[in-house]
């Protein structure tokens, strides 16, 4: 029952620009899901729209392209229907942190055992190259007419304060790291976020794998936070000042940019996912998808209690 | 000559003060002795303060309107007693403070009554003295008993409703109640004032088992039977109701999630339902806009999803505690281009718990989005109803492939198609979890791959398309409308929805003078155009009755079939039609000259 | 005989490999020796590779549609060929790479081409060998020149519209790419391909002054020129183009926002127009879908704002750079309940300029959102047109407040009443910064506050919606409608956007045959009935033509008028209808027996 | 031309509940536009839909009243349109951080000079007391069957990191604090967030004024930043290094939360504002509400060289 790479291939056109970052985020993935070896029919892409957000069709499990920036609603919703899945979110950064920002915040207030990668370009591919919510102010890649007139997100910032539990960045290009991110993030229980740094020749002359992996000071531009024993884990997730530290420590190395771009895990915490949460709203644990109602196209639902609530005596 | 049993009483007082408990325990007390009640609820986008009020008709026959006459009218303070009393019929009662001055010339049977004095008398005796003016809630009480005193009804009535209602957090104020419902039914008696009431209640005996609820608790109801496992929703007036009492019955295992806002709520439930759960979502106007976007998602994805919208008054935030059927034609177009969708609307709450069953299983047949479309009077009213015949009820999932089914299909064909073109427009449809497929928002192949060839396009819009001439087919007449009293009828009233109860509540009485009959449309899309005017062509005068602006049925008549609507009788300031309301626009609709009969009644 | 000035250019290859700009380059070209032209994008919503093709229509006469006959196809590579080959007509020519095999039976000049070769001796020639994979761009020049060589123009002709082109950071490219265009020539001359062309050009001196422009640049000229100052949007194809014009023209002070979505989109502008500012937004469906929700809150609290919705292949993400006419009935009823709202579509290129113009003095006259239903065929196409006339064009403003009329209401009426109950339902207009006052959502009073009051709620709502009646009575008839061809006619053809062209291309020729007149919509809502009537009662077939599955606007005409289309001719693979596709549709309609007749054409 | 605190009511009735923290926050907010005497005709009040929501009727400037969660952006579009305006937008904390938390973030990456309040009740109010982002995981007030389920945004951090110059927070029934707070903001040239904890007696019992004002050993819960001697503002904003230092420190205060509440200015910056930049873009500053485009009902824009553009020749 073991899957190769090759089997994860569809016969679908790739047709993402020659060069393009994505490629190297799709093969990181599908090396990941190879390394895993998980039940591939349990397994969901979701994704939103963007050159980024094509990638389901590209993977021969299930996929899920849904509209820009509702890919983390749906995403949870498919979830929460069935917890057997496992289920992986795909998005662009206008479609995450642009129109989809209201749920990307809000997803961390439920921290559901979800895998967010954000296909992070600087740029709205697909429409031509506009200024997304990752491009620093003042910027003017090829695609604009003029300089980049809002301030970035620091996305990475967000999501920790936001109430995710895993978050990370990786590059496009560096496939064995991001294959590893990858990985540690679908086995995170919990909410992970993974912000790929990903070229896009076609639009984004600024952040190009020329700059990405360029020589600043004698290293490379991008180095890796696990080489600085860096370490983002909280261990004990109820010790509220190693929380504090851990906290403090990742958005001070989120905010690094420029000579030095650093990739890795940047904070993990195990807490409780919203699964587990519900266990107590319930008593049990919930599977919606295999609640069985009807036998025979009867319904099977004993609803006496709630008639005896509105009868009348 | 007494009145019994059928009258209109009115409480009324500002929002928070229990006027909605006093309202549901005078209904309990009055269905506990075999009668019918039909409640509605008044009220302002205001949590303290505003005035509200509740009427609560009672008849021994079964009711589904309510009136604009009262019989008596309860205040206990003077807003009310302003606002209602020019509503309170001759020989009507008239229950207020005593400290209040008030007067009314005319015949009345004006009853002061002493409220701080049993409130007083009541905390001395249950040495609750400091606590006097948190027990000014008992002015509910006092209020509700006075009534039933003036009604002659036995004592023993109220108090047994009293010992359902305080229970649980709430058991400990029971005596201090019965104490001072029974000083009140003392004060009445003391005073003969039961002695001039013209009113009475006559308990019937052995009546037939019977509920009592309203529309969003109904159809909560229904969900949980209907298999409904998963519920997304935003909090929003009338609607959150619905949400909640299925929140408050963890035991049925609901899966409800409030979300961040609509389109959270409405794409969690289109994820969740591709997991094979049947969901829902439940909304009002504004989250019925933010909706639009992801409806035609599942359109092209084929995803059954049902959105419950109850319809308040708009636009915009418009008045978001009252009535309107106002968002008919936004629900049949809403989304840009085309896709399939039902739209159905139940006539009252008892409907509201057979369609909202067949709401799931035309989702599931048919493999799209449909709109609920409920309204505020059904979501907040109240009504005694018979308890239904689960019997008949059929669960309905449509083309769902089995495991073995699916393997042989691979087998056969190489691979699952989920969107296989089929003769009927619908094709068989696997869960996540049981095997490959794809989804996407752009057009795309039998697979599900994006696809931008012409020839694919024009096939499989059609493909999705051919589904509304399914469903019609398919569907039973019983789904597509409902035709009541003569078959053939020289007027024919058509309407929507909440209309159906006070136009039944007068067809009996205008059939004594024209021949009418009431067609309610229940399937708005896809229109069952050849079943609706094979009626209408029976009549020589069709007369439409919405509560809307414009006429939106009407209009989509035109639409449809190509007939034009001879009246319209319309209504917008945000009350219910009442019972005389509709009585008198169809009398003027038959007889006078003017196309549109306005309707304005209500406060 | 050879044919001069008419004929059908194509050229395709992978996105991204310069199809635009030749086609630009080769349609500038022939304008520049006075023809006129017709150009059409087909592009895959995707950055680079897949197959996009832009046909070419050349004329002496103004010409409003493309063709599906091709006589000059120009491929670099294989798929072109293989796509597009068969839409050659006989005696076409088909220019290739001589480096792909490629042979077609019958009367066709095939003109294979050493692109290679001119490349590697213009990079020989430039001291660029290290550059030539980036010079394969060439191949773009050097198709456009075999093809104006081949149809015999003056190489003149060429270099001078390459001069205009090759201009700032590309200046350094013009000598190459003249180079390489001129090899081109000489070795077309020198294999006497041009004399066995069937095809030439033969320039038409002094021509009156053109343009050539493309449906969202001219938009964009017109808001410039309407004073539109506020634009805010978010990215969708094919509407960024035209605010990304804007953003390209600081010079005129257009403050441009990209917002962070659609739903901010439409509620920026709203809150711009609020200061008094002319706002607008511009989108496609999926965005227009986001903006129901808001488009209420601006109906009700009577706010001019103008959404350009390019209309693109839907349901959900759908086709988004293919062409639909699908978004009408949304359109129309976009948005929960009722409120006031134009809806205007402009039939082409030229049409949407003054209609630009238009939709600002309707949307500050009546104090309401207005719809620009534009599409993807009028937004990325390009035709030569006159220049406008200026002198016509009026800017109005409708009632609004100055400085001294304000203060003499306040004078005299105590305050400003923003919802001043009026007549023609208009409110005399103040903006933020001028004076006090309040808008909500609620329904409100006439100064804006809440109010749930029923009476208030008739009128204001009657208030809002007679601006509908006002604006039938006050609009001119060119704003509502067009009749082209004989003023009565046996046959009427009903259409509405850009339809138009390729009707009015065939209008002339179909009157050799039959009587046929063809009656354009413009204004959408509120319905020109009276109009639109009295001329269809002059005909006696009506045959209704539009870019969607169901034939939106024929249903539309029934609910108006209750007048049933006879024929529907119908289209939704994406691709625009052609001229041929047209003509057939409409000899099919008036001769055969089916109600739809279906097309189909494009690639 | 000077106003008093009388001028600034109008005679619409409010109908908050007896005891709403929103009543401490409307006098604050009065008093405060009482101190600052502007030019009242340029000054609005923009709300979102909530009991918060209606406060604009209760004051007698302009006051637009929008829809749920929509208020940023419709309050961008007028301070964009005309510049010369003052803008105080008033959400609640479902409105703005829930439905309207996109906008939210966003607004942080313009940094326009807008004053944003948040009246934070921990519920939503006019729906009748669902949780809101701002209640803490587990927390059961009077108004949910069952405790909440998610955890509770931090909005002071997310503002933070989002780019919000000025971030405070205050506290309804401490009139005083608040009106200086308000007014800070509105001086403040940016984009201003204030959170105020507003007790709701109807449906929060827990976050009620008497839990607010309780004093916890020996102190009052709710404490002064500014008492504390704490320093929120960055003094070089092209440092760098004391950036970062005040925005750990300032997300440090905003996790204090339990027995002690900090109230005050959280975080201050002067960095340039969207409209300053702006006038980069368009050489000029801009107010698009003034613009001139027509003359006796002719266009007076003179578009002659976007015609030679497109002119054939
Ligand atoms: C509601 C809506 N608005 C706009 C669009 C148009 N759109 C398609 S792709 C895209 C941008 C994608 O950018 P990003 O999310 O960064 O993804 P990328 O293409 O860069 O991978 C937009 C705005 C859409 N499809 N839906
Ligand atoms: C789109 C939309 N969804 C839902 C609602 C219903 N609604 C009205 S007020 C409100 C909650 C308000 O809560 P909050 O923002 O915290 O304000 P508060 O009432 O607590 O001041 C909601 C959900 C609405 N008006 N519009
Ligand atoms: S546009 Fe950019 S992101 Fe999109 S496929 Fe091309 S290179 Fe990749
Ligand atoms: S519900 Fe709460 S927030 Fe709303 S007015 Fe009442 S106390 Fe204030
Ligand atoms: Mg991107
Ligand atoms: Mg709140």
């Amino acid at each position: 029952m073991s899957y190769k790479l090759a089997d994860l291939k569809t016969d679908y056109n790739i047709d993402w620009c020659p060069g393009c970052g994505d490629f190297g985020i799709l093969n990181s993935l599908m090396s990941a899901l190879v390394d895993l070896q998980l039940d591939l029919k349990k397994v969901v892409l979701v994704s939103g729209i963007g050159c980024s957000g094509k990638t389901p069709h590209f993977v021969n499990i299930t996929g899920i392209h849904t509209l820009h920036g509702r890919d983390i609603p749906f995403a949870t919703g498919i979830k929460l229907a069935n917890p057997e899945l496992t289920v992986i979110d795909i998005g662009g950064d206008g479609n995450t942190y642009g129109i989809g920002a209201g749920h990307f915040l809000n997803a961390g207030r439920r921290n559901i055992d979800i895998t967010v990668l954000v296909f992070n370009n600087g740029v709205y591919g697909l429409t031509k190259g506009q200024a997304s919510p990752t491009l620093k102010l003042g910027m003017k890649t090829k695609s604009l007419p003029l300089p980049n007139i809002n301030q970035a997100i620091n996305s990475l910032s967000v999501a920790i304060v936001s109430g995710y539990t895993f978050v990370a960045r990786s590059y496009a290009y560096d496939v064995k790291h991001l294959k590893q991110i990858i990985k540690k993030a679908i086995l995170h229980k919990g909410l992970s976020l993974i912000d790929i740094l990903q070229p896009c020749p076609s639009y984004n002359d600024i952040h190009t794998k020329e700059y990405f992996e360029q020589v600043v000071n004698n290293s490379k531009r991008i180095y890796k936070l696990e080489d600085e024993g860096y370490d983002p884990e909280v261990k004990d997730p109820n010790n509220h000042q190693e929380i504090q530290e851990k906290i403090v420590k990742a958005i001070l190395k989120s905010q690094e940019w420029g000579d030095k771009i650093p990739i890795g895990v940047f904070y993990k915490i195990n807490l409780p996912t919203f699964e587990e949460r519900l266990i107590d709203r319930y008593g049990k644990k919930l599977n919606p998808s295999k609640s069985i109602f009807e036998i025979n196209n009867k319904p099977s639902t004993n609803i006496s209690n709630l008639i005896e609530e509105i009868k009348i005596r | 000559m007494k009145v019994a049993n059928n009258f209109t009483w009115l409480i009324g007082g500002p929002q928070g003060s229990g006027v909605d408990s006093s309202a549901n325990t005078f209904a309990k007390t009055c269905a506990s002795v075999g009668l019918f009640i039909y409640g509605k609820r008044e009220y302002h986008s205001n949590i303290k303060g505003a005035h509200s009020y509740y009427p609560i008709r009672i008849s021994d026959k079964f009711i589904r309107s309510h009136t604009d006459n009262i019989d008596i009218l309860v205040s206990f303070e003077k807003e009310t007693l302003l606002l209602h009393h020019e509503n309170v019929v001759q020989k009507g009662i008239i229950i207020f403070d005593k400290d209040i001055a008030f007067n009314k010339e005319g015949d009345y049977l004006l009853v002061p009554i002493p409220f701080n004095d049993i409130i007083k008398e009541a905390a001395i005796k249950f040495d609750k003295e400091k606590d006097y003016s948190k027990l000014q809630i008992m002015r509910n009480v006092i209020s509700v008993a006075a009534s039933l005193a003036l009604l002659k009804l036995d004592f023993k009535h109220l108090e047994k409703v009293l010992q359902s209602v305080f229970t649980g957090r709430r058991a400990k104020l029971l005596d201090i109640n019965i104490f001072s419902a029974s000083l009140t039914y003392e004060y009445i008696k003391s005073n003969s004032f039961d002695q001039k009431s013209n009113y009475e209640i006559i308990p019937i005996e052995n009546q037939k088992e019977r509920i009592i609820t309203s529309g969003t608790t109904f159809t909560g109801i229904a969900k949980i039977l209907a298999g409904c496992r998963f519920q997304s929703y935003y909090p929003i007036t009338p609607a959150s109701d619905e949400s909640e009492y299925l929140e408050a019955h963890p035991e049925h295992e609901v899966l409800v999630i409030q979300a961040e806002d609509e389109i959270a709520a409405i794409t969690m439930a289109i994820g969740a339902a591709l997991t094979g759960v049947r969901a829902a979502t439940s909304t009002s106007g504004p989250g019925l806009s933010l909706m639009a976007e992801s409806q035609g998602w599942a359109g092209i994805n084929e995803v059954p999803v049902v959105i419950f919208n109850y319809q308040r008054g708009g636009p915009s935030t418009g008045l978001p505690t009252r009535h309107e059927q106002g968002d008919l034609e936004f629900s049949l177009y809403a989304g840009h281009s085309e896709f399939p969708r039902i739209v159905i609307a139940p006539g009252d709450i008892e409907e509201s718990f057979y369609l909202t069953i067949e709401a799931f299983n035309l989702a599931d047949k048919y493999q799209l989005p449909v709109i609920f479309l409920s309204d505020k009077s059904i979501a907040n009213s109240i009504q005694t109803l018979y308890p239904f015949d689960i019997d008949n009820i059929k669960i309905e999932r449509g083309k769902i492939l089995s495991e073995d089914q699916l393997k042989e299909i691979i087998e056969k064909e190489g691979r699952y198609k989920r969107f296989k073109i089929t003769d009927d427009g619908i094709s068989p449809r696997i869960f996540i979890g049981q095997g490959i497929f794809w989804n996407t928002g752009d057009e795309h192949d039998e697979l599900g791959h994006i696809s931008e060839e012409s020839n694919n396009r024009t096939k499989m819009f059609e493909k999705r398309m051919k589904k509304m001439e399914t469903i019609l087919k398919e569907v039973d007449n019983s789904l597509k409308y409902r035709l009541y009293g003569p078959q053939e009828a020289e007027y024919t009233i058509i309407g929507w929805g909440s209309v159906k109860g006070p136009v039944l509540d007068n067809l009996e009485e205008l059939n004594k003078y024209y021949s009418i009959n009431f067609l309610q449309i229940i399937l708005l899309k896809p229109f069952p155009s050849q079943e609706v005017l094979e009626i209408l062509s029976n009549s020589k005068t069709i007369i439409s009755i919405e509560m809307n602006y414009s006429g939106q049925l009407a209009n989509l008549l035109r639409k449809e079939i190509g007939i034009e609507v001879n009246k319209r009788i319309l209504k917008w300031n945000g009350r219910p039609f009442s019972k005389e309301e509709v009585f008198k626009a169809i009398i003027d609709a038959i007889n006078l000259d003017t196309k549109r009969i306005v309707c304005n009644s209500g406060i």
